[in-house]
């Protein structure tokens, strides 16, 4: 699913177009340091690694002798991201030569972290204070609920049964892009909203979060603070509880928020009031490569075109709904169809064949995850081959020309056309051809040339 | 002679119900030429998603029920009898092995190489394990020799003769792939015989068949061919594609081969595979010589010179011939020019562990596993896996019974497989000593006594002094003795 | 599903066995001065770079077994250790892999000395390579099984004490065994003098043979060339091993030759020819080898 | 002049085997002329050279001394000689004679001139034509094989025979066609032939090949002696097999009524359809003594009384037993023992299966043939025969035939390591490395006891701030990149691929030709040792003068070139010069030891 990869770059890309002064603010916190570290491609991590303990600037030539000639183009992107988030900066010397030299706020918060290990940003509570602290299986279960019946909320907020917190207007953010609504009638999903649904959690994540720290602004909270809090969080400990005092207000609000799509659930003591981060919240700042992240998958496909999905969640049986039939529904088990039919509306809706098979894949059910594949290749297959069915007619905007004065004006005008790479058809017989649209006007110009 | 072969076209040997089941497909595989496609119910362009003989997956437990069957450690009780199997002969003493091995594959192209009940063909099966094979085979032997010989039409032919480099042989075999005509043992064994006839007496010759018809047309008498072969010292081994046949069976057991049929693919593999390991030296085959051989230096940088093996100027890189001053390409190989074997010591190095083979591990009784006053590691001593089930009832383990540390499934494997030393034994010093010199010691005190038994007690706790002094104290004595 | 893992995995997610080398007569007394760098030094260097490789990836994985001069055993693995119990004390202090290391470094040790035979050492005094090598493959066996997203492997041995000659065909077994499963051995000799073994491992596998010349810059050379993971080492030109020299010296009187007589039973190597193997005793005939190479290629008449 | 003509008492022969007409054979410039001493023979020969392609001739000391003219069209013609030096004389003519016809030969047919050209071709055997031109075409092929032999076997460096000895490998190649092998009798029962039905008449088609045919003979004695007897003075051949089908249709439709019906009137028919007595009786002394591997059941199968057919139905029809009529059944055991005895007789012709007739009577030959030696090794049968009985003998009653393995005792594996180190470290250029001994000046305790208190005390510390000085850490980057960097000037070096292209053509081409005769020339002299005959001697001293010779034009070459290749090309030599060099310093050595050695046959080994 290509659209995850990219959200996922998007994020570091918000940190990234930060203004330097923001940029240089969030590297004084060490967490921020550490995250954005992980979000570099291989080869930078290892220059940043070994520029660690390197006071003086560093001359690019000599990080290119390293570089084999099949390398360059990764050694750029390499470099390039790293000015980018200012972890290198750049120095040219009268001679044009440009030098590195790691950003100091990064190296030394780096350095102390290799000295003196991974510190926790707030000590969690004792355990005499903390009652009934849930278990993680609890957590995990509680940080899932919450966070579909906010997506079921997002998707038909007719069908939500506990309203969240989130301001109509926040939702309303969220709901931007993923939902269209023409006045008076239910909104139905875009097509973004589709593919959306059919991203892993964390992918969803992202957006969301996205969403929420692009339009901080207008809540009046720094984008800046609220990336560095957010990353912060992920760096707390799942299942351990912190004390809300040591939050500013700013922060306490946005965990209620955060509450509501399942990253910190929040309890009440007796005096003390605490939040305990979620699997969620800590998986925010891994690059989403963490296979952790990924739930158990609860879909069977069978060679029959039918689907078992062991599942209770409305959520799940609504994506289903996206590109199935779904047939029967018990208790735990939602028993669907994949017809052309179902394929096709989900076609139309704008969810491709891939993102179809690769949601199967992903959520497959464990007993048959082990087997490859692990959705039967003829029901992928078909699948492929129902979409292809779709775009056998391609439609390109075009304008007919007819009724030339002469056989030989008629074949410049077509040779005219083929070198602009706009002729889509002709007949020589009865001198007409169609061109692209797009040389149109062009086309237009050089006839009305040919006249004179 | 070779008429066995025909008799047996109507009543095969059952060397298992393996054969059976191959005779049944068999007579499915006529049904399907008459109607076309098999009859499973199966579309077309089901049958490809649909695995074959699912139902062989499953077994019956005790009570009654089916459920799959635990194929690892079927794979793994398999690969155990394999090892005892190999090790029995050797467990008295470390034994000689062909370490310099020229050995001839022979491919039947028959007709019957075209059969189907090995998916797509029997042929095709083949010539995929066959490249397998061939690079086990030279990355376990780099100082051996491969040749290629196929029959077809009751005619051996030679595809490739005898040489070093598998890519050689591989690309040969892959463009020589039709079978047609009868096959002929005879015809092949006496071209192979012509061919290593020639190799010095160091060399181990050998001859591993890949049979798949169930008879052979000769011109004359095989017999007469096997002792032809016995008596020039060639090891005969045949692996088999259909049923077992008495001739085939009969030329292993007069040249000291082994023959074996296989059941399916996986099967096959595994039987062909074990012929990459060096066979066991047969004693009155065994000839000790000094071989000549050359340890060329690699070529100094910006050194220009046209190589032997492609007649292109080369810079730099290559071998020059320490007695012909010839450049070669790569290593092992045998000078183009003068003849001389060049090796380079890594080579021989990847053959001393045949050398020195590491003991079979011993299965940690059942018994011991789950009385509880025995307190056992609780991880594998190689991959510190869990040797605890989730429901933590212990699991299979293994022992070194040298080292007595205990060892997973895998690491069993992987270990004899592939590593060739045992974790345990080497991460501790003092285990070392015995592993040399002191067995032998014992044993030859034991032959003065000619307890032959008793050694046989020894040799099975070999290692592991203590159990063996409490079995006889006699040892006893030569245990200190040794120390 | 194929193309989905390496969407969802990144790829240079790396295990790192690291091989260190705790020979105590390394590390103390006179020696001390043959390894300019102290042993807590050298320590804090190691234990800082395992740290960066964790840094790096939140998935990385860092497994650290001891080479022992009597035994060997794993004292470090940063799966096992994941869930984070947070032991405050050490918190902030230093990292927790470090307190964790030393601890299980300590008990190694003390167990190490029962082990040993009391009487004092003879001349040299060689660590149990064979045996941490050996174990280092049995667990890389069991990540590769673990299924199709697993970290790429690769080995990295700090060595310092000698080479033990008893060891030889052990070793030499675990770098076949590493070749063919493609895990590279990368060797950091911090020793006084080169290693034989471990030069032809690194050469071997292709991974990276590396005596430093300042020993206190060992962080340096740790990150700069053995952090790179085998991903990045596509790209990059990392310090190339001297060509090692793949001549055989003779059995009998240990002189290098280019041209010898190898045992067809032992395959050991003699200078000269001998009527009997000094190795395994059997004995021979007339040398063959060249005549008989030749042999097969002559059919000239002979009036 | 004398040359002119060479007269010689001969006798002229058309093989090698034949007595040979004794006569007198008159060489001159232009043709040879034979006249038999019996004026009446038919012997006469006249022959003119420009036919002959070229002669071969039995070596020195063996027992004929032979001269073998051959022709362009195949064949040709062997003359016997009193003595060899006769023979010579006529051989060295004839060699004149045709390398000065042959030298204005267009050169097309050059490569098979040369071939024959050398004139010292010894020949270890007759050569047979066709294999003459293998080796023709092959040279005609290859350019550079044809540049090589006229190179040397025309100069006579190397001998015909040496020349291709070498390259067994390329004439096999091609021979392998004519592969020697003969294929054992087809397993497969084309005897009992099918008919093919068409649909709507009602007519029966068999279609016979000769392969079908000469197996029926094989299997069916009767209808050989039949055909043999009848076709074609009785009947047509034709006839015979419509005939034979028809029998085999009645027996396959199994109406035994109808055979013996239409056997009554038409007895050529009956034979067909009447057991055959000639394997009657074959079956009958074969039970006598059984080979047991190879019968089913020799002593019912095919003793005739009995019929049940072991339920084994020919096409699955059951066959309706009546008594009356049963001499005109076979069953179908019976048919597949004496088809599995005719495999197993594995008697396949040394001919192509055309004409039947001649099929006919090559087997009846070699049946006769076949009785003649029966008697003869009864004995070898008899032995051949228990060997069969033990094999059969059940597997659970032998003795296991495992033989003994050979034991290896190694004394010490330190020994493998210690070939390794020394050099290893060599390489790595510290002469002190390796098993330098670490003065440990303290005992075991003591050493672990320090040990100890390091780790602790580090424990109590943590890790020392900085880890490593900026200055140092700069320090090794430096290093490591400069080290880099000059190894990568080496790289780059080696990148440009191929030097000889960088070359003009004409150099390139001059080296890889001097290159390849090296090649050939070093070849035969390193396989042509260790010298254990006085041959072997000469041919040496031969390769080595030849070798001497292109010494001198490589150095030139060098010289020759223009100065900017000079530095390749002479790169590219050098290494040619050392093979050399290491070829003559091989021969001055081994002829070091062999003149240290006393006068008795050298055989040194190198």
């Amino acid at each position: 699913m290509p659209q995850v990869k990219i959200i996922a770059k998007n994020f570091m890309d918000m940190v990234a177009a930060l203004p330097a002064l923001k940029l240089d603010m969030l590297y004084d916190n060490g967490f921020i340091c550490e995250a954005v570290l992980r979000s570099l491609p291989p080869l930078a991590k290892k220059y940043v690694l070994q520029m660690l303990y390197i006071d003086n600037s560093i001359p690019a030539k000599s990080m290119e002798e390293w570089v084999l000639a099949e390398g360059l183009s990764k050694h750029k992107n390499a470099i390039d991201r790293l000015t980018q988030l200012r972890v290198f900066l750049e120095t040219v010397d009268r001679k044009k030569e440009t030098s590195y030299i790691l950003n100091p706020k990064f190296q030394s918060n780096l350095r102390k972290y290799l000295m003196y290990g991974g510190v926790s940003p707030r000590e969690p509570m004792p355990s005499s204070v903390t009652v009934r602290l849930p278990s993680l299986e609890d957590l995990e279960a509680y940080a899932l609920e919450q966070w579909e019946s906010f997506l079921l909320q997002l998707i038909s907020p007719s069908q939500a049964d506990k309203p969240t917190n989130f301001s109509s207007s926040v939702m309303k953010v969220f709901q931007r892009g993923l939902l269209s609504q023409r006045d008076k009638e239910a909104p139905r999903l875009t097509e973004k909203g589709f593919q959306f649904l059919l991203m892993d959690t964390n992918a969803q994540l992202w957006y969301i979060i996205r969403e929420y720290i692009s339009n901080s602004e207008d809540r009046g909270v720094d984008s800046a603070d609220l990336i560095s809090f957010l990353l912060e969080l992920s760096f707390h400990v799942a299942g351990e509880a912190y004390n809300l005092n040591t939050l500013t207000e700013v922060q306490r609000n946005t965990f209620k928020d955060l509450a509501d799509l399942g990253l910190v659930k929040l309890q009440q003591g007796r005096k003390e009031s605490w939040f305990i981060p979620t699997k969620l919240a800590t998986n925010l700042s891994v690059s989403l490569s963490d296979s952790s992240s990924r739930k158990q998958g609860f879909v069977v496909v069978e060679t029959n075109f039918r689907t078992y999905a062991y599942s209770s969640s409305k959520l799940h049986c609504e994506i289903l709904r996206l590109f199935s039939r779904v047939e029967y529904q018990l208790p735990n088990l939602i028993v669907g169809a994949i017809t052309k039919e179902s394929l096709y509306s989900a076609f139309q809706n704008g969810i491709s064949s891939e993102q179809i098979i690769s949601f199967l894949q992903q959520n497959a059910h464990p007993r048959v995850a082990e087997r490859t594949p692990s959705v039967p290749e003829n029901v992928t297959d078909q699948i492929r081959l129902w979409e292809t069915d779709l775009n056998r007619v391609e439609m390109t905007p075009a304008h007919l020309y007819d009724e030339f004065p002469s056989k030989d004006v008629f074949e410049a005008a077509c040779d005219y056309a083929r070198d602009n790479g706009g002729l889509l058809w002709d007949d020589s017989k009865r001198m007409r051809l169609v061109v692209k649209a797009e040389i149109h006007m062009q086309m237009r110009e050089y006839l009305r040339r040919q006249k004179q | 002679m070779s008429g066995i072969g025909i008799e047996r076209r109507f009543e095969p040997r059952k060397t298992n119900n393996g054969d059976e089941r191959r005779l049944a497909v068999d007579g499915e595989e006529e049904e399907e030429d008459d109607d076309g496609g098999n009859g499973k119910g199966l579309e077309a362009w089901e049958r490809a998603y649909a695995d074959e003989r699912s139902w062989e997956s499953l077994q019956e437990d005790e009570s009654g029920l089916l459920r799959p069957i635990d194929s690892k450690t079927l794979h793994h009780a398999q690969y155990r009898r394999r090892l005892r199997s190999l090790y029995s002969s050797s467990t008295t003493s470390r034994i000689q092995k062909g370490l310099i091995r020229y050995l001839y594959i022979v491919i039947d192209l028959s007709r019957a190489a075209a059969d189907m009940d090995f998916r797509p063909s029997r042929m095709v099966v083949v010539a995929k394990h066959a490249e397998v094979f061939i690079r086990e085979f030279f990355d376990q032997n780099p100082l051996s020799h491969i040749g290629l010989v196929t029959i077809k039409d009751g005619v051996a032919q030679c595809l490739t003769d005898l040489g070093g480099s598998p890519e050689y042989h591989v690309k040969a075999l892959m463009g020589k792939l039709e079978c047609s005509g009868d096959s002929s043992l005879q015809n092949a064994l006496d071209l192979v015989h012509g061919y290593l006839n020639q190799i010095p007496s160091y060399g181990h010759r050998e001859v591993l068949i890949l049979y798949s018809a169930l008879s052979t047309c000769d011109p004359g008498d095989v017999m007469e061919t096997i002792q032809k072969c016995k008596k020039s010292k060639i090891r005969c081994s045949v692996v088999g594609l259909s049923a077992e046949i008495y001739i085939c069976k009969h030329l292993c057991e007069e040249t000291g081969g082994s023959y074996t049929v296989a059941l399916d693919e996986s099967h096959f593999k595994e039987l062909l595979l074990e012929h990459a390991p060096p066979p066991p030296a047969i004693a009155e085959f065994a000839v000790a010589n000094l071989i000549k051989m050359g340890f060329p230096q690699r070529a100094a940088e910006g050194v220009v010179s046209i190589c032997v093996c492609h007649k292109e100027a080369k810079v730099g890189g290559g071998y020059t011939c320490p007695r012909c001053k010839a450049r070669v390409c790569e290593l092992p190989t045998e000078c183009g020019i003068c003849g001389l074997t060049l090796v380079s010591s890594p080579h021989l190095a990847r053959s001393y562990h045949h050398l020195f083979p590491i003991t079979p591990f011993d299965e940690v009784p059942s018994s011991l596993l789950n009385n509880p006053q025995h307190r056992l590691p609780r991880f594998c001593f190689g991959c510190r896996q869990s040797l605890l089930h989730p429901g933590n009832k212990s699991s299979f383990r293994a022992a070194c019974p040298k080292c007595n540390q205990h060892f997973c499934i895998d690491c069993d494997i992987y270990i004899h497989e592939s590593l060739h030393n045992c974790p345990g034994c080497e991460s501790l010093r003092h285990s070392k000593t015995p592993r040399f010199e002191s067995h032998g010691t014992i044993f030859a005190a034991l032959e003065v006594l000619n307890m032959q038994d008793l050694k046989r007690g020894v040799v099975s706790h070999m290692g592991c002094w203590a159990l063996a002094c409490t079995v006889f104290d006699s040892v006893l004595k030569f245990k200190i003795l040794t120390d | 599903m194929a193309s989905i893992p390496s969407k969802l995995y990144s790829d240079d997610v790396s295990l790192l066995m690291l091989l260190l080398d705790t020979n105590p007569f390394l590390w103390t007394g006179a020696n001390t001065t043959t390894t300019s760098l102290p042993f807590p030094g050298f320590l804090t260097h190691v234990l800082s770079f395992l740290n960066s490789i964790l840094l790096l990836n939140q998935l990385n994985q860092v497994v650290v077994i001891a080479t022992g001069v009597n035994s060997c055993d794993y004292i470090y693995d940063s799966s096992s250790s994941l869930q984070k119990t947070a032991d405050s004390s050490e918190n902030g202090r230093m990292p927790i892999l470090c307190s964790r290391l030393l601890s299980k470094l300590e008990e190694f040790v003390i167990e190490d000395e029962r082990l040993s035979k009391d009487d004092s050492p003879e001349g040299i005094v060689s660590s149990l390579l064979s045996g941490s090598l050996s174990l280092a493959l049995c667990y890389i066996q069991r990540v590769f099984r673990s299924g199709p997203l697993h970290p790429q492997p690769r080995i990295l041995c700090l060595q310092g004490s000698p080479d033990g000659p008893e060891q030889y065909v052990a070793i030499m077994n675990a770098i076949f065994s590493a070749q063919r499963s493609m895990v590279p051995i990368d060797s950091c000799v911090i020793g006084a003098q080169h290693s034989a073994f471990l030069q032809q491992a690194s050469y071997i596998t292709g991974g990276v043979y590396l005596k430093p010349q300042l020993p206190d810059g060992l962080f340096q050379y740790l990150s700069t060339v053995f952090a790179t993971d085998l991903l990045s080492r596509n790209f990059l030109r990392l310090p190339k091993p001297v060509g090692v020299d793949f001549r055989a010296s003779c059995f009998c009187h240990k002189k290098t030759i280019d041209m010898g007589y190898i045992c067809s039973v032992c395959l050991s190597i003699f200078c000269k020819h001998h009527k009997k193997c000094s190795t395994c005793g059997s004995v021979f005939g007339q040398a063959l080898g060249d005549t008989s190479s030749t042999d097969r290629k002559r059919k000239t008449p002979e009036t | 002049m004398a040359a002119g003509q060479v007269v010689m008492r001969a006798k002229y022969k058309t093989s090698v085997k034949d007595p040979g007409i004794p006569g007198v054979l008159k060489m001159t410039w232009d043709k040879f002329i034979f006249t038999p001493n019996d004026p009446r023979s038919s012997g006469k020969l006249d022959v003119g050279f420009k036919s002959i392609k070229g002669h071969m001739f039995s070596k020195e000391g063996s027992k004929k001394a032979l001269l073998n003219l051959t022709q362009y069209q195949g064949g040709g013609y062997i003359f016997e000689f009193d003595k060899f030096p006769d023979r010579d004389v006529c051989r060295d003519f004839v060699g004149k004679v045709l390398g000065k016809l042959q030298s204005v030969v267009p050169s097309g047919q050059d490569a098979k001139v040369v071939s024959e050209r050398s004139p010292a071709t010894v020949q270890d055997e007759q050569l047979s034509p066709e294999e003459m031109e293998r080796r023709i075409k092959l040279l005609r092929d290859a350019s550079e094989l044809q540049k090589l032999h006229k190179e040397f076997v025309i100069t006579g460096i190397l001998t015909e025979a040496e020349f291709w000895a070498t390259r067994k490998k390329l004439l096999d190649v091609d021979g392998s066609k004519t592969s020697k092998q003969r294929v054992g009798f087809k397993s497969a029962m084309l005897a009992d032939v099918r008919p093919l039905t068409d649909g709507r008449t009602n007519k029966v088609t068999f279609s016979l090949t000769p392969e079908i045919i000469h197996q029926i003979f094989a299997e069916k004695p009767a209808v050989h002696q039949a055909y043999l007897n009848f076709v074609p003075s009785k009947m047509s051949e034709k006839d015979f097999w419509t005939k034979y089908c028809r029998a085999e249709y009645l027996h396959r439709t199994k109406n035994a009524v109808a055979a013996a019906a239409e056997a009554a009137e038409d007895e050529e028919l009956a034979v067909f359809l009447k057991d055959d007595d000639i394997l009657a009786q074959e079956a009958r002394q074969k039970i006598r003594r059984v080979d047991p591997t190879l019968d089913m059941e020799a002593d019912e199968g095919d003793d005739y009384m009995h019929l049940l057919d072991h339920g084994i139905l020919r096409d699955g029809i059951k066959e309706t037993t009546d008594l009356q009529y049963e001499l005109y059944k076979r069953t179908l055991s019976q048919d597949l023992n004496r088809h599995a005895a005719v495999v197993l007789e594995g008697r396949a012709l040394e001919m192509e299966l055309g004409d039947t007739r001649t099929v006919a009577e090559a087997l009846a030959r070699s049946k006769q043939a076949e009785l003649a030696t029966k008697i003869s090794d009864e004995n070898a049968y008899q032995e051949r025969l228990e060997r069969a009985s033990r094999m059969t003998e059940i597997e659970d009653l032998q003795a296991p035939r495992t033989l003994p393995f050979a034991p290896l005792c190694i004394k010490d594996p330190r020994e493998y390591f210690d070939s390794q180190q020394a050099n290893a470290l060599k390489a790595l250029g510290d002469a002190v490395a390796g098993t330098r001994p670490m003065n440990c000046t303290l005992s075991t305790e003591e050493a672990y006891g320090s040990f100890r208190e390091l780790i602790s005390e580090m424990r109590a510390a943590g890790l020392s701030d900085p880890v490593v000085k900026p200055e140092v850490s700069l320090k090794v980057l430096n290093g490591l990149t400069q080290h880099l960097s000059s190894t990568k000037y080496n790289l780059g070096k080696s990148a440009q691929e191929s030097v000889l292209d960088t070359l003009p053509k004409s150099t390139k081409e001059e080296l890889l030709h001097h290159w390849t005769s090296i090649q050939e020339l070093l070849k035969h002299f390193w396989s042509s040792y260790p010298i254990t005959t006085s041959y072997l001697y000469d041919k040496v001293s031969r390769i080595k003068d030849a070798m001497s010779h292109i010494y001198p034009k490589l150095q030139e070459i060098k010289e020759s070139v223009q100065s900017d290749f000079r530095h390749q090309v002479s790169l590219l030599v050098q290494p040619m010069l050392q093979a050399l060099d290491a070829a003559f310093a091989h021969y001055d050595a081994d002829l070091q030891k062999r003149s240290t050695r006393s006068g008795d046959r050298p055989n040194g080994f190198v």
